[in-house]
């Protein structure tokens, strides 16, 4: 095998068939670079043990965001049986604000009987809708989330602190009370790479709103 | 009230109550009352679209139903619920406070700043429902992604070598000082109150103003006895008073119907001054 | 090449795996498999920290080792670039009598880059109390240790096994979770002989034992 095939092949329904050709050509990017731009994003998802953001991986492969969004797609498209090759069992997430490289889910099964161990013990109710609460308020103080679920949270935030969910933001100036937002592992354990992917909340709160019209209060 | 088909999609677990999970916790809760037979979570969405009075629900009745349902859960599932439970009949409590407490006829300040608090409870107990049905999309992908496995190997040795070489200052004294500091329990720091300027009422001089109204009258309501209050903390207080009263039967007081007049009655036979004077010490902070 | 084996070229999700299961020459072991053997021994290769033998992973696949040694055959050549996909930026190799994915040895330098990258050469403030809370409450599990610093402490955890100052020393019969101790390398660092030797801070030690509750969630 030579070093100089092309990371990327500008895959067609006939570039299965003309192999070669693709092999060989040579991208722009990787000028300078003794191996493929697909390869080199390869061997650093191989180590890392959270996910990496594309401007981590580009500065760390050495190259341009845009051609290592490119090449992460190939990827993707690789791993996922849509490439050259056949698919793989693992597949590229990603999750949390970044690309890390997961067992395909069909295996999971397969997987969990081999590593054995104990699943993570669940969240309670209580701490789940603590979780929801602080997720969509965020940055938000304790005693506001306590006013929304009409309880004592203390120990539920405490609970999801340890477990990495959510993390202190910032001290309000004034007041000193301490705002909490979610971090990135709660994107990884939720599998979403961004708050944005949560569902939206307000219809249900708007739902409520309109049934304030004052005819109806008797 | 019959449960209104357009109501049941609002309710989704109440669909489903023998596959009641912790994760929808309430699913199982069935309430019978005289004038509701349902899922708890009906009910809530009813007296949330106004469909029911939150007035003609028994609380107590409501109370006693789930304890007895209680008794037939796990553990876990009973802390889970008896804590939804817990913040859905406060929330409840306070609606069925405010819907009590005297409005009348009169559309005065008064009586809006109650259909305010009111209309806040609500709001409440929207709020509260909306993150509760949102929580369950959390427990779901939550536990879908606790069976996926991601990569996470620990560096080879050939590449552990390249990282750069541990720089150590510490001495064992500095080791241990540091320990100490970690170990040290770490209280999650309290929210003061302190900055909050909502006017404080005394319920002792709100109680010796009511002792002294009671006592120069044969009778007096209640109505009467907040007339002209503009502050809901006043009325609140005075409230209270007469219930603190009551406990010292110092007062009597009787209402015909519910929702109706509330008449108090001095009926003090030994009365000191000195007793004000300890009145309400359970709400001194 | 066994590409041209196959009589169709129009790929389709189905046709990858069953074309799979035609290299590894093992159609028969997939009966009653939902995916190609190849695809089940890569989620295996995934996770595993150490190499693994044929015998056991023919074991966790659920396959005969004849047809394993030949699927990891037909991956080898794969992941080389000799078979039908672009060659990977990693490699399965047999180490010590098992089988590992390692990154390319091309990648060397990138890796130890990024990696050199990666570890500053001090110790954070919260590495340091997390590896004082390990050294004075061995053997001690990670959700006890996040439960007395009341953080989440995962990420600091694998810094501190990365740096060898702290090992894995069993795992809790029952609940699994995995006990850790501190290294020779700590008490070098420290200056001392045993663990004996560290200065007695117990009275605050018994407050944090007070917190622990293993398992619990609320």
């Amino acid at each position: 095998m030579t070093d100089d095939r092309t990371e990327t092949d500008d895959r067609t329904a006939t570039d299965d068939r003309t192999e070669t050709g693709d092999r060989t050509a040579s991208r722009v990017d990787d000028v300078g670079q003794a191996s493929p731009l697909t390869e080199r994003i390869e061997a650093i998802l191989l180590i890392i043990d959270e996910p990496i953001g594309l401007v981590a991986l580009a500065a760390a492969v050495g190259s341009p965001v845009p051609a290592v969004r490119q090449a992460i797609e190939t990827l993707v498209e690789d791993y996922d049986g849509r490439g050259r090759g056949p698919r793989r069992g693992f597949e590229l997430r990603e999750v949390g604000g970044g690309w890390r490289l997961y067992v395909r889910d069909d295996h999971d099964d397969l997987v969990a009987e081999f590593v054995g161990g104990q699943a993570p013990a669940r969240l309670s109710q209580a701490a789940l809708e603590t979780l929801a609460v602080i997720a969509y308020k965020q940055p938000v103080t304790r005693s506001q989330v306590a006013s929304i679920r009409a309880v004592n949270v203390d120990s539920v935030v405490r609970t999801l602190l340890a477990r990495g969910l959510i993390t202190e933001l910032f001290a309000d100036s004034e007041t000193g009370a301490i705002n909490y937002g979610t971090t990135d592992a709660l994107l990884q354990h939720l599998g979403i790479n961004s708050l944005d992917e949560l569902p939206p909340i307000s219809p249900l709160l708007d739902d409520g709103a309109d049934g304030f019209d004052e005819g109806t209060i008797r | 009230m019959a449960p209104s088909p357009e109501v049941e999609p609002t309710a989704p677990p109440a669909e489903a109550p023998d596959t009641a999970d912790t994760t929808d916790a309430d699913a199982g809760f069935r309430v019978s009352l005289s004038n509701f037979d349902g899922p708890f979570d009906l009910l809530l969405t009813l007296i949330s679209k106004h469909e029911m009075d939150i007035t003609e629900v028994s609380l107590s009745a409501v109370t006693n139903e789930f304890i007895a349902y209680l008794k037939e859960l796990d553990e876990d599932e009973e802390l889970d619920q008896a804590s939804e439970f817990l913040v859905v009949a406060a929330t409840l409590l306070d609606m069925k406070v405010a819907g009590l407490l005297p409005q009348g006829e009169l559309v005065d300040a008064e009586a809006v700043a109650l259909l305010e608090a009111r209309d806040l409870l609500f709001a409440r107990l929207l709020q509260y429902r909306a993150f509760k049905e949102v929580s369950a999309w959390f427990a779901r992908c939550l536990q879908r992604e606790d069976r996926r496995h991601v990569r996470a190997v620990r560096l080879d040795e050939k590449h552990r070598r390249k990282t750069p070489e541990l720089v150590w200052s510490l001495t064992v004294d500095d080791f241990a000082a540091l320990a100490l500091l970690a170990f040290a329990p770490k209280e999650i720091p309290h929210v003061g109150l302190d900055h909050l300027h909502a006017p404080l009422v005394s319920i002792r001089e709100q109680a010796a103003i009511v002792v002294t109204l009671l006592r120069g009258a044969e009778s007096v309501s209640f109505r009467e006895l907040v007339a002209g209050v503009r502050e809901p903390g006043i009325v609140v207080a005075r409230f209270i008073s007469v219930l603190e009263l009551y406990r010292h039967a110092a007062l009597s007081f009787e209402q015909l119907e519910p929702l109706g007049e509330l008449t108090l009655r001095w009926a003090a036979d030994s009365w000191s001054d000195e007793t004000l004077a300890t009145l309400g010490a359970d709400y001194d902070r």
